[in-house]
Formats: C-alpha cells, structure tokens, sequence
C-alpha cells in the first residue's frame, strides 16, 4: 500500500516554517522588500501577510541598511526578526549592518547582548541573470566570524533548518537557492519539490548530510552543487565509480567530521562549489584535507567552483563556468586515473 | 513653452523608438518561454524589465546632452540608452547575448556599456547616482562644461547612495542631475509605503546649491522644459538638480510579473494618457509635421529598431571559452 | 524656560561627572605612552575619542529619557553612556580591558554595551541609527512608548544611513530622535568642507511626520527643552525628530591627534563659554542650589568616577583564551 | 665605503609614489577622508595637498558609497583616481561600489569600460583598536573576481607597487598595514623603515618575493605576517630548522609558481595570515599545495590565522589571537616532527 507524500516546493517549505515559528512565538516578525503581498520576489513568505498582518509582516523601503540595521535594533530588545535581503548580490549597499554589528555585538558584549535573528536571502544563477544578480556569495559570508551561514538544499531541509534559524539565539545567515524554491517563473528542477512533513520540526544547523554512499570518491557540494554532484553519482556508477556525496548545508558550523571520515574512507576528494574559487568554499575544505587528513588522499584534491570571473550573461558564456554533473564526472574519472 | 519644432519631433521620434522597441523585446522574450514561462529560456533569457510609458522622461532630458555628456541609468534602462543614442545594433545584440554586443554578450540588459555616447547602466538599484557624481566631477576637472545625468525610480530615492550622492555633489556643485522617475511602484510596493515625502524634488531642500524641479502627469514638454534649466544650471556650474517626473509603468516590475499587487484598473486608465499619443496630438495639432510627416518618423525609427533586431539575431554567440576573457586587461 | 530644580541639578551632576570620567581617562590614557607616543601601549590602548565640551547634548535629552528607552551613541560615546546611567564601574573596566567589563574586555571604549539601560556604540560612523531605529520598531510593536535616541556627529548625517533611516521611521512613524552634535569637526574635515546644508534640522524637511531643531551655542537648557518635546511627540507616536546642537570638542578626535588642521585660538576661545560653567552660574543665580550644595553634587559625581577607575584597576584581566568565547551563544 | 642609504617609512614610500605618478600624469587625483590637510590618517597622503593643491587632493565628506562611486565614474571619463577608504574595515558602508561595479564593470563591458584606478585601505590590528577597527579582510576582497589585490609589506614595495598601481588599467585593491607605515603615533616596528630610491620605479603586481631562502619548510607570510615569519625563521635557525620565506604581496593575480616551486623543494608547508582562518588566505594556499603539490608534501600543511574570532580589544585577548614569530616557531618545529 502506497500512502501519499505531503510535496512542496522549496519556497513554501520556508514559508511553513516560518508561518509555523510565528505561530510559536509572537516576536518573530518578518520585514524586507516585496515580502508582503507580492509573498517574496522567491516566494519564502508567500501567504505570511494575509494571515499575521501588516504588523509583523512589513514590506520595507529600498534601503537595505536602515531595514537590516533595524533587524538588528528589535532583536537587541528581545524580537526575532527574520529579514529578507532579496538577493545576496545586494549585500555591498549593507554590509556594514551584517558583519560588523549582527556578528559582531554578541562577541564585543562578552555575550551580554544576544541578537536572535534570521538573514535569509536567495543566491545562485544559472538563468542568465548576468554579474549582480547570480552569486552564491557563500565564501564572502563564511570568512567573516560571528554569524551561522547556512544553504540548504532540500524542502525538508529548508523547513527544518528555517525552525532552526528561526529558534536559534545567535545570528544565522540563511541562504537559499533561487531555482531549488520551486516558482512558477523559473526552470523547474525536480529538487524544488519535496517530501515535507506538515508538522513544525527542526533541523540542526551545522551537520552535514551524506546523501549517497560510495567508497571510491568523497565529493562534497552545497545546495544546486550537491544535486549535480548527485548527478555526477549516477553518471560515474555506470562506469563502474562509487562515488559518496556530501551536502554540507552549513558552511558556520562546518562539519568538518562528516568530511574527514568520508575522506578517510574514500581517500579521494572533490569539492563543487558554485561560488567563484579562490578564497572561496573549495579551498577551505581542501585545505581541511591537506592539514588534516593529508596522509588519507591517495590523490589531488580537485576543487570545482567558478574560475574567478564575474558571472557572465550570455548562456553559453555562464555554462561554461558554472559547474555541472558532467564536469564533475569527468573530473572524477580523471582522478581516479591518478 | 515654446520648444524648437526639430527637439520636438526629436522627442516624438525617439519616443515612438523607444516604444517599438520594447514591444518587439516583449515578442522576442516570450519566445521560448510557452507555455511554460521559465526566466531563463529562450533567445532573451533573465530578467526584462521595461519602459513603456516611461519616454517622457528619457527623451525630455536627452534633447538637452550631447555625447559628451554622460548617462547612468538602472535596471529599467532601455529609453535611457536610445535617447542618449547608444549604439542600437550592438545593444539588442547585447540583450540577446551576441558577441557583436556592446559587452560581447557578458552584460545583458541592465549592463548596458557604450563609452562613445557615455552612457551605462546597472542593476543596483542607485549605484549609479554616485557614479554619474563621478563623471561631473571628471567633467568639473577637466574644466568642460559636460554634464551628467543619474536616472533612479523613486523606490531608489530612499537609498542612502541618493543622499550621500546629493550632499557631495551640492557641496562641490557638480555638474549633475538626478532625474527620478516616479512610476509609483517599487515592484509591487507602492511609493505611499516606501517614501515619506510626497514628490523626491523637495528633498532638494537637504542641500544647499541644489533645485528641485516636479513634473507632473507624464508630460514631455515640461520635462524638456524644467531639463533646460537643470542642464543650463550645471552647465554654468551652479550645483546639482533634482527632477521628479511622474511617469506610467504600463508593464510589469518585470516581463513574467504576476502584478497580484496593483488594482485592475490602473494600466488602463494609465494607457488612456499615453504620452506618445498626447505629443503627436501636439504635433499634429500645432502643425509642427503633418500626418504624412509623422508617419515618416515612425518608418524611419522602426526601421532602424527592426534592423537592430535582425543585426542581434544574425549575430554569433561568443565562443563559450571567451567567459575568461576581458577580467582584467 | 521652567526646568525643574532636580533635573537642572541632575544635569550639572552627570556632565561635571562626564568632564571629570574624561580628565581622569586623559591620564589613564597617557600613561605608558611617554615619552613616545604608542597608541597600543599603557593600561588604555587602542583609539581614545573623548567628549569633554559635548556634555549638553547628552543630559539635555537623556533628562528625558527612562530605563526602557534606548540610547545607540557612536565612536565618542562616554557622555551618552553617563547620561544614560550605564554602569560606571564596568564601564570604566572595559576601558581597562578587564574581565568585570561590560564585554569582558572585548569590546573596549568603542563598544560599549550595557543592556540594563538598553545602551550602545559602536565605531562605524552613522550604524547607530538603524539600531535606534530597530529599537525604535520593536517598541511600537510591543506597543510601549519607549523611544530610542541615535546621536551622531554633524559628519555622520552625511553617511546613508541617516537618510535611509529617517525615511523609514518617518514612514512608520517611529518614535526615534536622531540628535546631531555639531562639534564643527569630523577628525579634520570641517563641516563646510562635508555639509552642504547649514545645520542638519533643516533636513527634516525631506521626510513627513519629521520634526527639525536646532540649540545654538551648547546650550544645555535649551537642549533640554526642545528635547523634551522631541521625546514626547515620539512617545505619542507622532514621527521622529532630529535635534542639531551646536557643540564643542575641546580636545583632538582623538587622544594624540596633533591637531595641525585647527586654529590655535580655536579652543582657548571655545573654553571660555564653557556648558558647565554657565550651567553653574545659572543654578547659583537663580538660587536653585547653594554653592555648598553645588560642592557636594560634584563631590558625588567625582567620588563616583573615582570609585570607577579603582574598580577597573584593580579588576583582573580576562584570561587570553577567553578570547575564543562569546562568539556563539 | 659605505654609502648612505636612503631611509623612508612606509607612509613616506606611499606618498612619494603618488606624487611621483601626479607629476607624470595629469589624470592622477586622490579623494577620501582626511587625505588634505591631515595627509591621510595612516600618512598615505602627506604632503599632497600642498603640493597639487585641493583640486587634486580632495577631503570628502564622510560617505564613502558616494565617494568610491564617484572615483569609479572618473575613472570611466579617463581619469586615473586614488581613493583611501580609510580602515578596510569599514567595506561595509561601500562594497556595493566596490565588487558590483569596479570590480565587474570592465568585464561586463566586454572590456570596453576601462577603471584605470587605486582603492587604498589601511588594514591590521595589534594594537587594541578591537573588532571594528583591526581587521585585513584580505581574502573578503581577494574571494571577488575583478580587482588586483595587493598588499605589501615594506616601504620598497610599498612606493613600487603604487607606482604600479597608479599606472595600471585595472582597479587595485592596495592595502597597507598600519603598523608598517612607521607612524609616530603607532608602535615603531624596525620594519616600518626600509631603503627606498629617490627616483620613481616600479614593482610589477602579481609576483611573491623569496625574502629569505631555506630548505626544510616553506612559511608563505602576507604584510606583517612576513616580518612575523622572518622573525621565525631566525629562532628556527638557531634550532636548526632551515625555514624559507614567502611574502606574497599580491592576492590577485597570485603567484602559485613561486610557492609551488618553494613546496617542491621543502616539501613542507605553513601559511601565516593576520585574517580570518576560515574560507582566506590560508585556505586558498593550502588549497592549491592539496591540488597542485599534494605528492610533494611530506607533512601536513599548517595553517596560523586568526582563530574565527572577532578581534577583542583587551591587549592579552588579542595577542592570544594573533599569529606571531614564536607561535609560527613553534608550529614549524612540531611539523618537522611529522
Ligand atoms: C540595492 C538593491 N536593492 C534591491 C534591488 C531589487 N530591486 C530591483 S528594481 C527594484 C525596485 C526599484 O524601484 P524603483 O527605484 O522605483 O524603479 P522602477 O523599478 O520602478 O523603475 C528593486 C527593489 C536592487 N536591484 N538593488
Ligand atoms: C563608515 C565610517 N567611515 C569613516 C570612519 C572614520 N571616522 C571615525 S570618526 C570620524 C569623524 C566623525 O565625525 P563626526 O560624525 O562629526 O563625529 P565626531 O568625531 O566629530 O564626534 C571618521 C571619519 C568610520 N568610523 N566609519
Ligand atoms: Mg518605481
Ligand atoms: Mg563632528
């Protein structure tokens, strides 16, 4: 007998969470650009003004500093605001307000002040979006301390760790992928959709997911990146390659662990990374390997991630340095070759 | 006021250009995406936002520049760039990212770069108020009398760029003009519930050295008039100016908008006032051109869109490997 | 105006204590640093932005203010934080660097934070406002009539901040109060070399639901009036207000600025109309006090300070791997 | 018979670049706070503004979006401009100009939009200016494609590398260490003086310095960590440990060869930095020993940085906080056990 799943979309996952926290707790509000009848620009609190209203959901003026330093101002006095910077490309105009006051203020009040806040943003490209509106920007986040940054790559995922974000006591960076949220308007990929449970639950901020076993390979993405890298998975099992992949859903924590014994159990390693490459996500987690598992690698890390150009417009041209399954597989065939 | 008969039909031609040409962008970023829309498909792929029933503005201060005289523009860019005279071939190859581009495909539609017209456009939203105050200040150091013109929606207007910009432009008296055009939408947020002042040009009043001038109801003419005297200012290096230009957005934020958040009945009523139809009413009504005389400035500017159409599309791709070209020189 | 004894006597009382906790933070300043000047050396290290002559900005409108409003002050925070009545003695301790300090010597005199009062600051010209403001927005939402005040420097309304956040809270009609303290100076930039705009209350005018003020010549009581009914149009939920005081910056931006960019007779001239003298001569003119009374206020207020720094002296330093603590919570 | 040398500090050496490049070039101008009569609160500018006079060298109001806008909106009219932001600390209030536009500008223009223009920024910490005012944020600025990245480490280089700089196409990221500008407000280091030619010349962009040759590890520095790793060195000689030195000068473009080739012949590695451990500089080298070096390595990389902190004020906080000579030492000495 078959029972039938609960699906959702990615952009609707969030918004159960988050419909779910306010429920929970009447600090949690919601403010940004466009999050109130349009629901988002990606959806992520679709549905939240009609049922709390224009009191705790607040559609803000262009002027992204005011509205996150504003966030940061009601979460010191006890609110948890979750707000919405709509994409991460747009984080120069109020940088300032994230790194050097939400990170910040917990460390420099030795722990007196406590700022309980959501920064959830949409990252990502491949649709053409050109130069200031494809990056994943994950290493730019991650470098600085003081705040969790997480990507998930699931629905379940991105309910679960929004519960969690939402719960948390400490600053989190939630960055979500535009074309895993599911919308109508964009390319609809089979892992915008997902099984969710209708109940509130959480998942922990700072695990990473093996999402497939494997004994030859260790290849570790974040968000669309683990799906190619699932993807390249397939493709290598044909060619008689077993490879594991890793999700690593959160880049603050890093579980550096869950990387560590795949490494040591596959002695292979290959990071995909849709951000650009140097100073980025693949170096960190290769330079994981090389100080701390260095003896385990029977071969080169092999790091996959944008080679260091701005993200072109022209389809061709934006392909060609975003990686995908196939790159990956072929990577991987290489390495094992060494 | 009386305006010279040839910036007059100028206006309407460049109008009429800037219009044709969108509506042929409409068709082209449709292509592929049927029936079911998906942003990145088709020969026009991310996103589009468009002008319609914005020209008034464009036009009504582009009749005052030269090439010399530089033009910043945002995401919503395409009556800027034709009415400042950017290249208009290797601009809609550059939308359908050509090679033959002004950006050899790496742009798009809100990077938009022509440096022999100067003009430039950009997605963050009043980044380029500042970068306009640069070419002033270029422009001041140089000792010519160029001037520079940033355009903003009035969502930007309440971005600290648009305060900081103002401040050291009035301080320095820069040769610069921020023209904001109030479509009355921010996407789907309307100026009552972004912007506490009723039109951007009293905040002219936050700067000394600085005027702010309103047009009101979409008119061309006016804004040709009120432009003059911004652009005459600068140039005798009086300080900076402010226009505010009430203007229609007939489409969407962007081609795919749902639009949920605007009453039925907006764009109508909207499309009733259209500025193209009340200056050729003017053209025609004055005897500045006869029917037959306007009718040849309609061929004349959709040819020229149609031929850049053709231009784009015959144009190659860059090959996919050029993605590492031009990071650095 | 009519102020009423015990907050005129209160306000001569918290800035004698402010000019004394700044004498007394001079030497503890200087000392290590003769005869070479190191700014990372002696019990003090780090940058040292003091406020003596700027003390009736600060008991004008905390005269006003409760425990449960908000103060966010910038890099020059140490007569807010009194006013405001943040603990001294952990004060004075994270000066020092030392464990019992309001950050467990994290955070030093720039970061200042002490929750009991609801008090902040910070380093980054202008951040404060968009805290006040947030604090501002929570107290709406819970629906009390706190208020939240941001001071700045005059330079400081030059960054976009200002702008943003004034917008918003006239928007939302927030009960925020921006004061603006006119010491005529950003480091060595004079006002009218970064202003363009004779005294920022004018800029009021570019939001609705704004109040502009302006107290000339450092005037405590005149700061205290128009504060008075800045505080109470927030609290009634009327809009947000910005209060400009011209005010005086006796000493350099910070300790050990060799301040070559300044008038020698500047200071000699500023000292003579020094706030605390003539708010003195008014409370013994008027009879509010007798001098013997006066005496005793400023030996409170001296004995406090001096308690402070003994308490921070002779506190111990954090162990060095407590510096991996407090990151996360 | 010894001749004199000609001594300068690192403020003097910068100073003397640009006015040297002011001279040749009439396009050159420099904007920023406090650059006029203060001659920059780090000495960068001393003396400019009596020299050029105030259409040359211009104080701006404290508005740093603006004033970075309007230096890259020059630069597009063919102006050459310098312009300090003041502490790279501060990035925040700006970056938008920063990585949206110059950086990405020339590219999204197909190269037809050249920004022939300097972002000069003091950087570094260690003297209890705490977490707003002591960072390097080098790997913040080197993660993003489209700006050089330099940051030198003694006058020589400084006033060489400036020259380079000023004359180069592309934008620069220049940053220079505080500490090492010789202030006299500031701890005077020995190796904020150094020997610097009258006469203007150039240090190309791009290229690392061997400062001290060795053959049984490879310590790769970056500005004041480079002294640190000379400093170590000589203690590890006393030990004897033979330690080769990298100063790497420039993020981007970054010298791999001149590593790689030091790796290959040490077979050990250890990177230092004065940024953020995670996701920086360190990853990145690590990163391409794993990929590039990884059969040449005989010991695990190590990596020194700073430990995901914000930098605390209290002096014994931040010490503990800070990679210096003993703990490079010390960590060199363990490896060699490996
Ligand atoms: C700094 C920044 N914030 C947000 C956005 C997303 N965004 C793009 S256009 C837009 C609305 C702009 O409104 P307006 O300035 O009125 O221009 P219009 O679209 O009406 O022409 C927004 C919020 C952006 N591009 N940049
Ligand atoms: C965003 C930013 N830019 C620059 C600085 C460096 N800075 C610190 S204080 C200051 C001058 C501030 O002037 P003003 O606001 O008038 O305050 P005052 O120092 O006179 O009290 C500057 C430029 C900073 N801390 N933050
Ligand atoms: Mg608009
Ligand atoms: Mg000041």
């Amino acid at each position: 007998m078959q029972t039938t799943k609960r699906m959702l979309t990615g952009n609707k996952a969030m918004a159960e969470a988050i419909a779910q926290e306010m429920e929970r707790d009447p600090n949690v509000f919601v403010l940004g650009e466009d999050v109130g009848k349009y629901g988002g620009i990606f959806g992520a609190t679709q549905g939240l003004l009609e049922k709390f209203g224009d009191k705790r959901v607040l559609d803000t003026p262009i002027s992204e500093t005011a509205f996150i330093g504003a966030a940061i101002g009601a979460a010191a006095e006890g609110m948890r605001p979750i707000v919405e910077l709509m994409f991460v490309d747009f984080f120069g105009v109020c940088m300032d307000q994230i790194y050097n006051h939400m990170a910040k203020i917990p460390y420099m009040s030795g722990g007196n002040v406590k700022l309980p806040m959501v920064l959830m943003t949409g990252v990502g490209g491949g649709y053409s979006d050109a130069a200031q509106h494809s990056q994943t920007l994950y290493a730019t986040f991650a470098h600085l301390p003081g705040m969790k940054v997480v990507a998930p790559s699931t629905p379940y995922d991105l309910k679960g760790m929004m519960a969690s974000a939402i719960r948390d006591d400490n600053p989190v960076v939630f960055m979500f992928h535009k074309t895993l949220q599911g919308l109508g308007w964009m390319d609809q990929v089979d892992e915008s959709v997902g099984e969710v449970p209708e109940e509130a639950y959480t998942v922990p901020l700072g695990k990473a997911n093996v999402v497939r076993e494997g004994t030859d390979v260790t290849i570790v993405g974040i968000q669309m990146m683990t799906h190619q890298a699932v993807a390249a998975a397939k493709i290598l099992e044909n060619q008689g390659i077993s490879a594991e992949v890793i999700d690593i859903r959160s880049l603050v924590p890093l579980d550096k662990e869950t990387i560590l014994n795949s490494v040591r159990k596959t002695h292979r390693l290959v990071v995909v990374d849709e951000d650009y490459k140097s100073y980025g996500f693949t170096s960190e987690i290769a330079a994981i390997a090389a100080e701390e598992a260095l003896y385990e690698l029977e071969a080169p890390v092999k790091r996959l991630a944008i080679p260091d150009v701005p993200i072109p417009y022209s389809r061709d041209l934006e392909k060609y340095v975003l990686p995908n399954a196939q790159k990956i597989a072929d990577a991987v065939v290489k390495l094992m070759k060494e | 006021m009386s305006i010279p008969k040839e910036k007059l039909l100028w206006m309407y031609e460049t109008m009429v250009k800037s219009r044709y040409y969108e509506e042929q962008l409409v068709e082209a970023y449709a292509e592929g995406k049927k029936p079911v829309f998906n942003i990145g498909a088709g020969p026009v792929p991310g996103e589009m936002h468009l002008s319609n029933g914005q020209e008034p503005a464009a036009v009504g201060i582009c009749a005052h520049l030269t090439k010399d005289d530089t033009v910043a523009s945002p995401h919503r860019p395409h009556h800027h760039a034709i009415a400042k005279g950017v290249n208009l071939n290797r601009m809609t190859a550059e939308i359908f990212g050509k090679e033959t581009g002004l950006g050899k495909g790496k742009g798009g539609h809100m990077h938009l770069f022509d440096p022999e017209v100067k003009f430039s456009c950009g997605g963050i939203v009043a980044a380029g108020i500042p970068q306009a105050a640069g070419a002033a200040l270029a422009a001041k150091q140089k000792g010519t009398d160029s001037v520079a013109v940033a355009f903003i929606g009035e969502g930007a207007a309440n971005a600290g760029a648009f305060h900081e910009t103002l401040n050291m432009a009035a301080l320095w008296k820069l040769p610069l003009i921020v023209v904001v055009e109030n479509n009355s939408w921010g996407i789907s947020v309307p100026k009552t519930a972004s912007t506490a002042i009723s039109s951007n040009d009293k905040r002219a009043a936050a700067y000394e050295n600085t005027t702010g001038y309103l047009v009101e109801d979409n008119d061309p003419i006016e804004m040709y008039r009120v432009s003059q005297e911004a652009v005459e200012r600068a140039r005798r290096g009086e300080g900076p100016s402010i226009i505010e230009i009430e203007t229609f957005r007939f489409l969407g934020h962007f081609q795919g908008d749902p639009e949920l958040y605007r009453e039925k009945d907006e764009v109508p009523s909207l499309l009733l006032r259209d500025p193209i139809e009340r200056i050729k009413n003017k053209i025609l009504s004055e005897g500045a051109a006869s029917e037959n005389e306007v009718e040849q400035l309609e061929n004349k500017a959709k040819n020229e869109v149609d031929a850049a159409f053709q231009f784009a599309r015959e144009s190659e791709y860059p090959k996919p490997e050029a993605a590492l070209e031009d990071v650095f020189c």
